[in-house]
């Protein structure tokens, strides 16, 4: 069980929600349950949202593992210049 | 790949060093090709017919007249580009954008485009292209655009992220929120309350060169496409999926880039270039005039902010709120939210909240431009930090260093923070030499602090070894201002051998895997990590040909030094062997020698920097002149330090551009009156002083090298640190940037008036 | 309409070209001539990128006439180096790092060449004034002002 | 559109009258081409005047200085007679764009584009400056304010052409000077400008002026109010205080994307204070 925390656009997309405890191992995992139990998730994650693990930001990586401990925070996918 | 997280100092032989950059003599002598330099047999030359309304509906396009100009070889609308998006709103609006369907959204969008055999020909077929406009109100400003009375820019947008869902259309498309904590209770405990508004206006990335692209749509459903962008494999899977072609079967080869700043990651006029070849059957030129530039391609946001912080008398921090209205043009954008998101980013809060807008308005589709959205953030919180200063009494560079967030702090958006610089920059601008200067007569200084993310994400290089022993790289990342060098370094310093025997190249869509765009100052930090991983593994052939070549065991062999050594004494006294000696040899041990690396570069580091800055300010005309500027900023580690500088220097300018005089200025009829380099005013050489730059390396503890991205942040802090100076010079706070002339001899004038 | 016979000078070559009276010197240099290393960032005359020598005059390719290049000298950033031999400014440019994406270099470089030329001795507030129709986006100015200080420094010492 | 370049003025005045369409001459062509970009006009008929013998020369006569149509605004600033004669002339012909633009763009083209804020026209206006004006008719010379009638209007006649820009020999202690305000510090129109020529009398009071204003009305203003205020003065603080409010009175100008109304009322007093000041100076005024 990991808690993630959700931010901004994406705790909006679930509806309001801000943590949420979830059994998974890596990003993969975590994308599949959050797209499961929060459907207004599925096009963020489609589309693109970016992890924080212990403060480091991932992107793409689904088989990034997830700490028992980790710090997860769920971040929209920014635009650079 | 994974690197050891545990970065340890290392002493570099390449890195750091600052040698000429490869694409540098093509540059010099006029022979490197950008985007308009490029031709094809039996080009056509496209135009493109844009509306000259800010808002209205498309009633009839009439183009007959046109097609029948002789030479005239493709006339079209948006019939010829379908609606393939498939329920995917984003891509709707890309398209939407290119061409506009049934609604013209802005002054400039494009509603028609020619293809004939000159450009006499194309734009004599412009004219002849009849379309019949309703005229429909319009609103171009942001804080006139969010009242309850403001003509609607599109009617089914609800706001997004508020609960209950609006029952009622807006301009404000979405609200986003940020922060932790309770900050009615931080406000509560607080001694001293600041608060204020503040303006930005619209301004635009100003890169010299205008788009332009080449197009060739074949029969058989193969393409090409030549074009100036900051990624080239995302233009491709844009224009593909808006045209319907193979992604593969779409070639998409990058011209070195005249500039881009984020303006080029959106696609413009190349999905137009390629409707326009495909129906003409013929390659087809597209380049636009710097009035298209101006007025349809992507500018940043204007924006409205409030902020109000509240403190302790010692100084501290005790609540911070914001809330930031941010212009998208027509279609929903992540402009604001990012602006929520970097808003408080360098400090250590307990109580932080900021609310993001994003408003929808008739103006161009807002575009990324250099770590977008956080320096107009940076504006209003570094100048209201700047008031906090002079109320609590405090010097505001000490204000800001007890509130620093440091390693451990938990961001303002969220993550906890790893090492990171903004202590260090502030330490490094407290001791600096120009904080302690004289001042004269009508002088200010003012300093800020700035931040921005930095974006890893997929990369792909190759890096092959010639016969020879010289290398080639091949990276997928655009080089938009010396990556080249950068990476050439890097790959010299792993495989251990001179630079000058390392060229890297831009390889394109049909030669390379997929590449993220060089944004999110990610050029030289990810194509570093997959150009180091490559080297490694090229090493690792290399070691097996030199086993095969001594005929021993390839545990037995080491690299070091940009050599193969035989392990231990057994082998007796075999002299190590050179990359070249490897390469000579590879024939007939085996073949090509090369390295590969795809692999998606997470944990680019977050990336602070301080400005200070001097003006002079002439009381009778308003007029400013920056005398004197430095920046200081964390580079992780600066692969080539004079491009580390640059990329300083630049942002700097960028910033004082558009904190003194740039603006986009519409008139009552909502359209651009400035679209040109005249009356859109980017700083000229005798506008600035020299720019002073420190580079800290406080190493990415997640790259090999230690390196963190510096293209963005360095045009965060400009704003606010001007803002502070010609505040601290006039005795009067400036909210509204750009604080031009009129509008500082306008405050100088109220507060002679009291 | 027929096209407008021109017979020219183009960096030291006898040049003769075709061109439409409203086609620009820029125009031809870049579409007719293939000599695309002057740049059109404006083409009103506001960012300096097309800056050519026509006549020992400073001007903006963009802002003359084709056709008027009749009987003139042209001079472009392709005659710059001397076959292998940059310039010293071009040089200077590369090991000062004074250029990013490189699109207004050969604008400086012609505009710098011109100022060296008129004065091998100015200050930097010389620099900066003569070198004010030339925009960069990307350095800040910075470098190129040290670039073409250290240029004048070794072309006076030759 | 057709090209000409006449090597005789008969032959371009010719062209030009017998014009059918939009015709224009080409001079130094810096706002014509960019005109013609931004598709603001589109000639039929563009006259290249430059072939013009003696259109390219700046002539000392008898009474002063002749400069060409053709000349660029660049050899003016290389031309030391004229630089030492009139140095607020040539610093205003010398502020216009760039150095690039510089090497193409002409007084007589400054004025005759009729722009209210033509960088050069105030200098001129101050400096007294004339217009000789060449025609199917007879050759006439006017005073330069003349010329412009309104934004992109003038007083040619179809056919005609300004041949020339005279000045006068520069009498005795006296100097002029011109200003301009931009927001950058090159490249700009003026926001605002203001141009000042003056004679002082033996004992260094000012004993004849005339202050011009640019881009505060529709075309050049000479404002003769601001002149007397600082005639018979050593330009005391009263007396530019003076010539500071004539100034502001004077103006009529608009809120437009290059500045607003206030802030031209303002700064066109400081610029002539300014210039009033440089000029008395160069006058040998202390």
């Amino acid at each position: 069980m990991v808690a993630v925390t959700l931010w901004g656009s994406v705790a909006a997309a679930a509806g309001g929600a801000e943590t949420i405890d979830i059994e998974a191992k890596d990003i993969r995992e975590l994308f599949g349950k959050l797209a499961e139990q929060y459907p207004g998730l599925e096009p963020l994650v489609e589309n693109g949202i970016a992890v924080a693990i212990d403060g480091v930001i991932y992107r793409d990586s689904w088989s990034k593992e997830l700490p028992r401990d980790a710090e997860i925070v769920l971040l929209p996918r920014l635009a650079g210049g | 790949m994974n690197f050891d997280a545990r970065y340890a100092a290392q002493s570099f032989k390449s890195v750091g060093t600052r040698p000429i950059r490869p694409d540098g003599v093509d540059k010099v002598t006029g022979r490197a090709r950008y985007g308009a330099d490029f031709n094809m047999p039996g080009q056509l030359v496209g135009c493109i017919l844009r509306s000259p309304h800010a808002h209205a509906k498309i009633e009839k396009i009439d183009t007959s007249k046109a097609e029948k100009l002789k030479g005239v070889k493709a006339v079209i609308t948006a019939t010829d580009l379908p609606d393939l998006t498939n329920g995917d709103a984003a891509m709707y609006d890309i398209l939407d954008n290119c061409m506009a369907r049934g609604k013209a959204l802005y002054d400039g969008h494009a509603v028609a485009a020619v293809a004939a055999i000159d450009a006499r020909t194309a734009r004599q077929a412009l004219k002849l292209i009849k379309v019949r406009y309703k005229v429909l109100p319009h609103v171009t400003d942001v804080d006139e655009a969010v009242k309850p009375s403001a003509p609607l820019v599109q009617n089914d947008v609800f706001t997004a992220g508020v609960d209950p869902r609006p029952t009622k259309p807006s301009n404000i498309a979405r609200r986003s929120q940020y922060g932790h904590g309770d900050v009615d209770a931080g406000f509560g405990k607080a001694d001293i309350i600041v608060e204020c508004s503040y303006r930005t206006e619209q301004t635009h990335q100003g890169y010299i060169e205008p788009h332009a692209c080449v197009a060739s749509v074949n029969s058989d459903g193969t393409a090409e496409l030549w074009v100036c962008t900051q990624g080239h494999f995302v233009f491709r899977q844009h224009c593909a999926g808006l045209l319907g072609l193979d992604v593969s079967k779409l070639r998409v080869t990058s011209s070195e880039i005249g500039g881009g700043f984020g303006g080029k990651t959106h696609v413009w006029i190349e999905p137009v270039a390629l409707a326009l070849s495909r129906k003409a059957g013929r390659p087809v030129k597209l380049v636009m005039s710097r009035e298209e530039v101006f007025r349809a391609s992507g500018p940043t946001s204007a924006t409205s902010i409030d902020v109000r912080i509240g403190a302790r008398s010692d100084g501290t921090i005790t609540a911070a709120l914001a809330t930031l209205r941010y212009s998208c043009g027509p279609y929903d954008g992540m402009w604001a939210e990012i602006g929520a998101m970097t808003a408080f980013a360098c400090y250590d809060l307990e109580n932080v909240r900021s609310v993001g807008q994003e408003v929808l308005v008739n103006r161009p589709k807002t575009a990324a431009y250099r770590a977008p959205s956080a320096p107009m953030a940076a504006f209003a919180v570094e100048s209201a930090i700047d008031e906090l200063a002079g109320k609590v009494g405090m010097d505001p560079v000490a204000l800001r260093i007890k509130n620093a967030a440091k390693e451990g702090t938990r961001s303002s958006y969220g993550p906890v923070y790893g090492p990171i610089g903004i202590g260090p920059t502030l330490e490094a601008v407290q001791k600096h030499p120009h904080m302690n200067a004289p001042l004269g007569r009508n002088q200010g200084r003012g300093m800020a602090c700035g931040f921005w993310f930095n974006f890893g994400g997929q990369t792909c290089t190759d890096l092959n070894i010639g016969v020879d022993g010289t290398v080639t790289l091949a990276v997928g990342t655009v080089d938009v201002g010396g990556s080249r060098a950068s990476l050439s370094l890097v790959a010299a310093e792993e495989l251990g051998i001179p630079y000058e025997q390392v060229k890297a190249v831009i390889a394109d869509t049909s030669t390379l895997g997929y590449n993220d765009m060089t944004d999110g100052s990610r050029g030289t930090f990810s194509s570093s990590m997959a150009t180091i991983s490559a080297a490694r593994n090229a090493i690792a052939v290399m070691k097996e040909r030199a086993a095969r070549m001594w005929d021993i065991p390839v545990k037995d062999v080491d690299w070091e030094d940009g050599h193969a050594r035989a392990r231990g004494k057994k082998h007796g006294n075999l002299p190590p062997l050179s990359v070249k000696d490897i390469a000579a040899a590879a024939p007939k041990t085996g073949g090509p020698i090369a390295g590969h690396s795809e692999l998606v570069a997470d944990g680019a580091g977050v990336s602070f920097a301080t400005h200070i800055c001097d003006v002079e300010i002439d009381p009778e005309t308003g007029a400013t002149k920056v005398l004197r500027y430095t920046v200081v900023q964390d580079a992780g580690k600066a692969v080539h330090p004079d491009y580390v500088e640059g990329q300083y220097q630049g942002g700097a300018a960028q910033g004082i551009g558009w904190a003194l005089n740039e603006e986009y200025i519409y008139g009552e009829d909502g359209r651009l009156q400035n679209p040109g380099f005249l009356d859109y005013r980017i700083p000229v050489c005798s506008d600035l002083p020299m720019i002073d730059t420190q580079i800290l390396e406080i190493p990415n503890p997640n790259h090999p090298y230690g390196v963190r991205g510096v293209g963005e942040t360095s045009i965060v802090p400009p704003l606010a640190a001007i803002a502070n100076a010609v505040s601290n010079a006039v005795g009067v706070r400036m909210t509204h940037i750009p604080m031009s002339p009129p509008r500082i001899l306008a405050a100088l004038d109220g507060k002679k008036a009291g | 309409m027929s096209a407008i016979a021109v017979s020219t000078t183009i960096n030291g070559d006898d040049t003769e070209f075709l061109c439409q009276a409203e086609e620009t010197l820029l125009d031809v240099l870049r579409d007719r001539l293939g000599l695309t290393g002057s740049k059109e960032g404006c083409g009103t005359g506001d960012c300096g990128a097309c800056s050519v020598i026509v006549d020992d005059r400073l001007v903006c390719s963009c802002l003359v006439l084709g056709a008027e290049a009749e009987g003139r000298r042209i001079e472009t950033i392709e005659g710059m180096a001397n076959g292998e031999d940059l310039h010293p400014l071009q040089s200077k440019f590369l090991e000062h790092a004074a250029l990013q994406c490189g699109v207004c270099t050969p604008g400086f470089l012609i505009a710098a060449r011109d100022l060296l030329e008129k004065n091998p001795n100015p200050t930097e507030e010389e620099i900066r004034f003569g070198l004010a129709g030339n925009l960069c986006r990307c350095t800040g100015y910075d470098k190129i002002v040290r670039a073409v200080q250290d240029a004048a420094r070794v072309m006076k010492g030759s | 559109m057709q090209y000409e370049r006449p090597s005789s003025l008969k032959d371009a005045i010719g062209l030009l009258a017998k014009a059918k369409g939009n015709a224009f001459v080409l001079a130094g062509g810096s706002d014509l081409l960019a005109r013609m970009k931004s598709g603001h006009v589109e000639p039929d008929l563009v006259v290249d005047i430059k072939s013009v013998k003696g259109l390219g020369e700046i002539r000392k006569t008898a009474s002063g200085f002749a400069i060409g149509a053709a000349v660029p605004c660049a050899a003016m600033g290389e031309s030391t007679a004229l630089k030492k004669a009139w140095p607020g002339v040539v610093e205003a012909a010398n502020l216009i764009g760039c150095k690039q633009v510089q090497g193409r763009c002409t007084i007589a083209g400054n004025l005759c584009n009729a722009s209210p804020a033509a960088d050069s026209v105030p200098a001129l206006v101050a400096a007294g400056a004339k217009a000789v004006i060449a025609g199917p008719g007879k050759k006439r010379t006017i005073a330069v304010e003349k010329v412009v009638t309104a934004p992109g209007r003038t007083s040619l006649g179809k056919g005609e052409i300004v041949v020339a820009i005279t000045l006068d020999k520069r009498p005795s202690r006296s100097g002029d000077a011109y200003l301009r305000f931009i927001p950058r510090t090159e490249m700009d129109i003026a926001v605002v400008s203001a141009g000042v020529n003056l004679t002082l009398d033996q004992k260094g009071r000012v004993k004849s002026a005339r202050v011009a204003l640019g881009a505060v009305a529709p075309t050049v203003l000479l404002v003769k109010p601001a002149a007397k205020a600082i005639i018979g003065t050593k330009l005391d603080e009263a007396a530019l205080e003076k010539l500071v409010q004539a100034c502001s009175v004077a103006c009529r100008p608009i809120d437009d994307k290059r500045g607003t109304v206030d802030f031209r009322k303002k700064v066109s007093g400081v610029l002539a204070k300014r210039a009033a000041r440089i000029a008395y100076k160069r006058a040998g005024g202390k």
